[in-house]
């Protein structure tokens, strides 16, 4: 009975939503997720993901044509409360007439559970959560990341086949995210429950998901895990969404970027190209003394972030390059410096 | 000239206002109560003297169950229409709250219209199965047009505290499984007690203070407000008439101040 | 069953109940109204009979008058004790409210207890100057009873606006050099505007159909409800009743629909 | 006309702040802050940063015995209206029955600047702000951001003598707050205005503030300029509020520290003590193949974050240390690791 059962597989086929007569929110999706896999819908607002999950939810039908799936059974006609599944909101939505332990009781309460059966349940959640000493409190006496705490309780402790999470940790501020993100990712690989996770945030996308799905305008720009996301955009907009990254579009020459500071290597992949958009992220570009590298530029400013120093040159192509230096490094706006970049970490992206 | 005097200086007159304009006259109706010929007896009169008995005892009945029906249509009409969209919605919500505009009078001389003597009810059933309903002068009359003025502002306090509803709220619940009966039961309704509490309490405060409809329509239930009228008026009986207005304003103020003290200031703002 | 017939099934009772129970009534008003001897004559004879006209000015102007004091008052008093915490700050706020659990009839009383024939002012004017004053039958005595039901409200609605205020507008405001009173101009009354419009249309609609306090204090001056009380109960005059009645809530309904196209829903939830 | 006047020196002497009878909210504060300087106040809600900045502001005045001077002018006693200075608050406070324009104007409304010379000033404030097209614009339809840029343009058209900023950024999503961060950042440096900031986000804090005041329980913990702050923070609370930090706590035998995993060096300066709690920065600590190091440990967990990989090592020290590693480190979970910190990087915090 402690040992979690394993989680449904989701299939999403076709899956496209209009609302009334205005243009698509979703373009069709198909959409494969494993069973007690994470899944994280990364995109900015706008961009469909929420929708897909309130798919998945069963709280949006799909357009006609789209069918989904749990576990090769198709539930797209289920409505939400026959679905099973678990969902954790952005704004906690715990029921505020109800204590921490009937929030967290009330889907077995529903179920028809019995009521001592519910209590070692709701026990069993709660210190999971950490939260033993709030049974009785009333939702307005916790914080914002207990409330999150005890709606994540609330939502696995009928377990669900699917865990739903749109933005859970948004509404917190920035140190309690990043707890909150470490206890969610242990306790996602605990469960070992598939979870559909939809944030636009890409740090939390990168820690959380086993897999990321990238939209944008209501389609899917990327499917990947974390570093093939990032080393690997297949596009621009991802690239330039999912981490810090610098642009630079140039003409290409047996297999050098021909820029303003100078010669860049590229990896072998794009001797066949004329023109090329190439992206590098700030990190993979080392400083050194001008005359150890053949692309040179001058420091316009400096930024001390604590952990890194975030300089911007000029003079090394048309726009600023941003490189993220580690924080021993001390260079003066003015100083010119020459960029090294190891030719794996240009990565030449489609026009 | 510092903070604190300068809000001594504000309090004064405010004070003194206060006094005079509202301390003053509930404080002469209460020594005018006790001033009857036979001391204290007016107060005691209201529950000893059968006639001020049972128009004490009317008006809290009429008044509670006015209260209990207005809610009760106002949620099951509001959560229909904030729930809904449909052609003609704006229309018919401005329908609905037509009555907001007409005074109490007003809406007796409506009741007799409908159901007096020569009311279109009136005609209507005579036409159809033979037997003339007269309603108006009754408690039915009187009912009815309580209802009419209290629905309206009822339907629209209850509306808004549905469209402040999180709707996350009702499909989490869903998430975990439950129907639409128990998301109501559970999730909405607990939800709306504010509400209810707030405007029906101002629901009740009104219609114990009601008297056009009443005084309209010459019913022959005497609520208390026309009591108090022909007490005072026609009988110049004033000691009794004040000793029945400080007992119809205690409850109706202790209903108020329940209902703050339950669902917070918005009671007040709702009135 | 889909969704669709759900609504319409639902719709169905609703547009029925509506229809017969707040429709008709009106409907009817309208035609009792056009049903005079002399045909659509009882509606011009509103304005056209100097009688009608006087009573239809004097209800206006007096409903407009309680209504732009009481928002002052209310606003000025509103603001300084939502503002200011002292001593006694409960109490008094609890005093303001007190006449919300008045109905118009016991206002009127009194009114009469304070400035009647055998008012106290009366007494303690002759005490004090020789002079009895005694205004509760004249225009100043339904002016003060008004006042008396309207500020309670109004002060209630007002001082819930004042307290959604966002006090960062007002600190902006003075860091950007402007002192007390150019905050309130430019910064805290453009704020309240629509708590002034909501809680002032509210106001007005209850001055105009204002019943019981006229009645009691047998003014000498006709406000509308009881010219259409008289018409209709002692004149027997149906249609002229009707078509007073259908002025006076075509007034207030547009008082009423102007202030909510003004500032908003709120304007019906604070009725 | 076109260049801004230097703001003001401020001085606050002995400033502390009771409210009513319970314990004081400020200690006494004393600070000095120079011309054209920008000041962060930072710490977590409750340290006594924002009564600061509203002491500074005159919307709250010290305790007896203090006193605050602009340029050696006392005025203490002056209501805010009287100080010039500029607000920005993290709501915003526009006023909402005012256009763009008549917002970014008021200040010089009030103080009888003639119309046609106010908008002057408006326009060139709009285009400071990149708000040319938004001028008639009503507040509510701006988006967080563009609100913000109004409310600094408001801040500063009356060209005050000190700005102050309370959490201006709080309320705007991530990616929003850094592109705002270095555009205000570019602001300030440009107009050369005294200005002090309010934040609880330790990296705007470094990123903006010449210098940094980290507060705690009401009263100052430390002031310095970032890298001391990061680098040689005062005690533990300023060590692990500002970036992320391993503390250990263990015994100090011959300049290197006891650990369960090994030894680790420290720098010279701690030679004559016993027991040491020290700090490490995650980034410091480089992970190599155990041969190579004399302090061992193994990974319990790594998170891929895109610009680094984060790897929690257990068995090295009494708690898990964190590591922020170069993306391209591909450790697993359970691999023996050596850990190499440089000793000028192990801090000695005072116990």
């Amino acid at each position: 009975m402690k040992k979690h059962v394993e989680g449904a597989a989701i299939r999403l086929e076709n899956c496209s939503k209009t609302y009334g007569s205005s243009a698509r929110a979703l373009e069709p999706v198909t959409l494969n997720i494993a069973r007690g896999e994470t899944v994280v819908l990364l995109g900015p607002s706008g961009c469909g993901k929420t929708t897909t999950l309130r798919m998945i939810a069963g709280l949006v039908a799909p357009d006609k044509g789209g069918r989904i799936l749990f576990d090769d059974q198709d539930v797209t006609d289920q409505p939400i409360e026959k679905r099973n599944v678990g969902m954790v909101f952005q704004s906690y939505a715990l029921f505020p007439n109800m204590t921490v332990a009937e929030n967290v009781g009330y889907g077995l309460k529903i179920r028809g559970v019995p009521r001592a059966d519910v209590k070692i349940r709701v026990n069993e959640m709660l210190a999971m959560a950490g939260l033993e000493t709030f049974a009785n409190r009333s939702i307005d006496q916790l914080s914002g990341g207990q409330r999150q705490r005890v709606a994540l309780a609330r939502a696995v402790a009928a377990r669900p086949r699917v865990l739903l999470l749109d933005e859970p940790l948004t509404a917190l501020d920035a140190a309690l995210r990043e707890r909150l993100r470490t206890d969610l990712d242990r306790l996602l690989r605990s469960l070992g429950i598939t979870a559909i996770y939809v944030t636009h945030d890409q740090q939390e996308a990168m820690a959380l998901g086993d897999r990321i799905v990238v939209m944008s305008n209501g389609s899917i720009a990327q499917i990947g895990r974390p570093n093939e996301i990032y080393f690997q955009p297949a596009n621009r907009f991802v690239a330039e969404f999912v981490g810090a990254a610098n642009i630079v579009e140039a003409s290409l020459k047996d297999g050098f970027l021909e820029l303003p500071g100078g010669r860049v290597q590229v990896g072998s992949e794009a001797s066949s190209r004329r023109e090329a958009i190439a992206m590098v992220r700030p990190e993979a570009i080392s400083v050194v003394p001008p005359e150890q590298s053949s692309w040179i530029g001058r420091v316009e400013s400096t930024s001390f972030l604590g952990d890194r120093v975030r300089i911007s040159v000029g003079e090394a192509a048309s726009t600023p390059i941003i490189i993220d230096a580690p924080n021993s490094l001390s260079v003066e706006i003015g100083d010119r410096v020459g960029l090294v970049i190891p030719p794996s970490s240009v990565r030449l992206l489609p026009a | 000239m510092s903070r604190t005097s300068f809000v001594g200086l504000c309090l004064l007159p405010l004070l003194i206002t206060v006094g005079l304009f509202f301390v003053l006259p509930v404080f002469q109706l209460l020594i005018v109560g006790a001033n009857s010929p036979s001391g204290l007896s007016a107060y005691s009169a209201i529950v000893t003297e059968p006639r001020y008995r049972q128009s004490l005892i009317a008006t809290l009945v009429l008044s509670v169950a006015t209260t209990l029906v207005t809610v009760a249509v106002a949620t099951i009409a509001g959560l229909f229409l904030q729930r809904n969209v449909f052609p003609g919605r704006a229309i018919l919500i401005s329908i609905l709250t037509l009555p907001l505009a007409f005074p109490g009078v007003v809406v007796g001389f409506m009741i007799i219209i409908l159901g007096g003597r020569q009311g279109i009810v009136g005609d209507l059933s005579r036409a159809m199965t033979g037997q003339k309903v007269i309603f108006a002068y009754s408690i039915a009359g009187l009912f009815l047009g309580y209802l009419y003025f209290s629905i309206p502002r009822v339907i629209l306090t209850i509306m808004a505290s549905i469209e402040k509803l999180d709707p996350q709220l009702e499909e989490a619940a869903r998430s975990l499984g439950a129907g639409t009966w128990a998301v109501h039961r559970d999730v909405v309704l607990p939800a709306l007690v504010p509400a209810f509490i707030a405007s029906g309490a101002i629901c009740f405060a009104t219609a114990m203070g009601a008297f056009g409809t009443a005084f309209t329509l010459a019913a022959r239930i005497d609520v208390l407000a026309m009591v108090i009228y022909t007490e005072f008026t026609l009988n110049a009986n004033i000691a009794m008439a004040a000793s029945l207005s400080v007992g119809l304003g205690l409850i109706t103020w202790i209903a108020l101040a329940l209902a703050r003290s339950l669902a917070g200031s918005s009671v007040a703002a709702a009135g």
